[in-house]
């Protein structure tokens, strides 16, 4: 149990990837198919943001500062426009502590695997549809006696 | 016991999780198994955010309550519902569930390489990450990191996921497209006749969502803009937009928003997106910079050299939102007509 | 506070786990149906739970937001679906 | 202020409560959908409320912060019952026999 409980959430997510697994090669529908295609997904994406999750951590948002606790930044930035630098840089403090946010590299690998899914499923599902449209039917085994006929 | 390392809400939704993904496969009736997939999805987002990650779990709200349940309702729609009973194939299944068990045994044999769960010194923790933390708010004065990291940062992956986007829309018309005109594909004999145009047929859901519509996009327009100050973005905004469309096709019918949406517009929007995205970068190279490298936009933009970089993310995000959300509707229009692109769901 | 909001939190999903009952079992389509929406209004208030105990609502309410505007989108394409398909067990289809 | 969210959340709770058991013991559609119709939108909305005031007990309370959950409880309040509606259309129109007590009323 001790082993067990600090990585409990790898446990689910090979649980995860044998449920999508099996469903791809075992179900002969093709419409589970996408959706076991789709809890794969599902059980990659759990990985990698657990393993970007940390202890007494917040959101990857760096929080503004208390007002009057803020201080200017270093003079290095050019003084351009110094109005606007000074009003936007004084709201917030640099730099923030690491060990306070979680890690934002696996969120944003993962934000856009979740849209592209969506659109990889958007063809599996349009692969079906024309295989329906020439078989009359879903199921595997049909198709392949159609086949074969 | 040990203590669990994060709070509770998380193993009671891991379980859960778990449940319903062997709920939805178990189901017989394929629109069963689409209605549990969407609770799944729900499920999803709340555990990411009881992991921290905002930004995912709004995209994971967004598809999943809006557009992804609504393709797999769609395609059935236009085939059988049913996921016929035949005499199971016993011993092929028990052969597959052997491979699955394998390939988690074998997954499973490496458990006590990796990290605790929530390690804040495990090597994906501490080696690139803190740099993005440390340096976003100097670098483009953006607080949202995971905005900066997306568009920023990495900005090529980002110009690439969404052309795999565009890429997957114009795959989608190519599988499924017919000319109605010669088309040989015939409905469905289960589909009742379209029912003629009737008012009171529907009138509470249609002026419901006729309410609901602009309040979605001016929100969509919000979270495009605002992704710099709180979770949201071009990929979250993009599809709430392209799913306030799909609602209105829903509702109302799919040739009322054919009026305003040619086939031809849809496509060209989608391209306009990718195109936007890539033009920002070019300008880039035209300014004496490197691709993508917002800086040498400075002296167009206002504010300082940080502040070019926030604007530029700014740009990018916009054409991220086009593409998804032209090419969520072009998915759904496809979907739902059967490749006819005139009526249907 | 925090805490009783933690408490609340866990015994809204107890709840919610007796409403997954119902989508196991439920007969037909549709009773499954209403179960996923109950469980997708009750997202956005644990949503809002989380929000609270993070203690950065202000982040956590825009998914809320989100979910409130899209989460009936699925039962309108439900009831499409079986407006044009009349019957809801077609002969010989388990549900 | 603080006893007030507690007040809310509760009484959401035991609104809930009601609906799951509701959705549970309930013999057919149309008698289920009357208790996740009403006790869910009902419960939902004071939850919320009780959100409200617990975060304002706690001093993070904005303007922006308060627009911002009363209109979720009045979307929730728009697409529930549009929901709902439409779910009870699919079940007339789909043909969901309703329940009759064994050899009862005619």
């Amino acid at each position: 149990m001790e082993e067990i409980v600090p990585k409990f959430n790898y446990i689910v997510v090979v649980i995860l990837m044998m449920t999508g697994l099996w469903s791809m090669l075992a179900q002969s529908n093709l419409i589970k198919k996408c959706i076991g295609m789709a809890i794969f997904q599902t059980g990659i994406i759990l990985f990698f943001i657990s393993i970007g999750a940390k202890n007494n951590a917040s959101i990857p948002i760096v929080a503004k500062a208390p007002l009057g606790q803020a201080h200017a930044p270093e003079g290095s930035q050019p003084p351009a426009k110094p109005e606007l630098t000074a009003a936007k840089a004084k709201a917030y403090p640099d730099p923030p502590d690491v060990n306070k946010l979680t890690n934002p590299l696996t969120q944003i690998l993962m934000l856009t695997a979740i849209v592209v899914g969506v659109a990889t499923l958007g063809v599996g599902l349009a692969l079906a549809q024309k295989v329906y449209q020439q078989h009359k039917s879903f199921d595997e085994d049909e198709i392949l006696e159609n086949q074969t006929k | 016991m040990a203590e669990l390392p994060i709070w509770q809400y998380d193993t009671l939704f891991l379980i859960a999780v778990v449940l319903f993904g062997v709920t939805a496969l178990t189901m017989q009736n394929l629109m069963s198994a689409a209605i549990v997939f969407g609770a799944y999805s729900f499920l999803m987002c709340l555990i990411w955010t009881a992991m921290g990650a905002v930004d995912v779990a709004f995209t994971e709200a967004a598809v999943g309550a809006g557009v992804s349940t609504v393709f797999i309702v769609a395609t059935i729609y236009n085939t059988g519902a049913s996921a016929k009973p035949r005499k199971p194939r016993v011993g092929f299944k028990l052969f597959a569930g052997a491979v699955a068990v394998a390939t988690g045994a074998f997954l499973l044999s490496a458990l006590p390489d990796f990290p605790a769960w929530g390690d804040p010194k495990s090597p994906v923790n501490s080696t690139v990450a803190p740099y993005y933390i440390e340096n976003t708010i100097r670098d483009a004065h953006v607080p949202n990191i995971v905005t900066t990291v997306l568009a920023d940062y990495r900005g090529f992956d980002t110009l690439l996921e969404t052309a795999v986007v565009f890429i997957a829309c114009i795959a989608i018309y190519s599988i499924l497209r017919v000319d109605s005109a010669k088309s040989t594909v015939d409905e469905p004999d289960i589909i009742a006749a379209p029912p003629a145009y009737d008012p009171t047929d529907s009138l509470i859901i249609r002026q419901a969502s006729r309410i609901m519509v602009p309040f979605m996009q001016i929100f969509a327009l919000y979270v495009i803009a605002h992704g710099h100050y709180s979770p949201g973005g071009g990929f979250q905004g993009g599809v709430i937009l392209g799913a306030s469309v799909i609602l209105l096709c829903i509702s109302f019918d799919l040739k009322f928003v054919l009026r305003q949406w040619t086939e031809k517009k849809i496509m060209l929007l989608t391209a306009l997106g990718v195109l936007i995205y890539a033009a920002v970068g070019v300008a880039c190279i035209f300014m004496g910079g490197d691709y993508l490298n917002y800086n040498a936009l400075d002296p167009v933009l206002p504010g300082d050299m940080a502040f070019a970089r926030y604007y530029g993310i700014l740009l990018v995000e916009v054409g991220v939102g086009v593409t998804v959300m032209f090419s969520m509707i072009g998915i759904y229009i496809i979907l739902a007509s059967n490749g006819r692109f005139n009526r249907g769901l | 506070m925090n805490s009783f909001i933690t408490i609340a939190g866990v015994v809204l999903i107890g709840l919610m786990l007796l409403v997954l009952v119902r989508v196991i079992k439920g007969p037909t389509v549709i009773d499954r149906l209403v179960a996923v929406n109950v469980i997708g209004t009750k997202s956005i208030v644990l949503l809002l739970f989380s929000g609270i105990i993070f203690g950065q609502l202000e982040m956590f309410v825009d998914i809320a937001l989100g979910y409130g505007l899209l989460n009936f989108i699925v039962s309108i394409a439900a009831s499409r679906y079986y407006q044009h398909r009349r019957c809801l067990e077609q002969k010989g289809q388990p549900s | 202020m603080e006893y007030i969210a507690y007040i809310l959340i509760v009484v959401g709770l035991v609104f809930f409560l009601g609906t799951s058991i509701g959705l549970l013991r309930f013999p057919d559609f149309y008698t289920r959908m009357h208790a996740a119709g009403k006790g869910d939108t009902l419960s939902t909305v004071l939850i919320l409320a009780g959100c409200i005031f617990a975060v304002a007990s706690q001093g993070q309370m904005s303007w922006l912060l308060g627009l911002k959950i009363l209109l979720i409880i009045n979307f929730v309040f728009i697409g529930s019952p549009t929901a709902t509606h439409a779910m009870m259309d699919v079940g007339e129109r789909a043909g969901a026999k309703p329940w009759k007590k064994k050899g009862g009323y005619k």
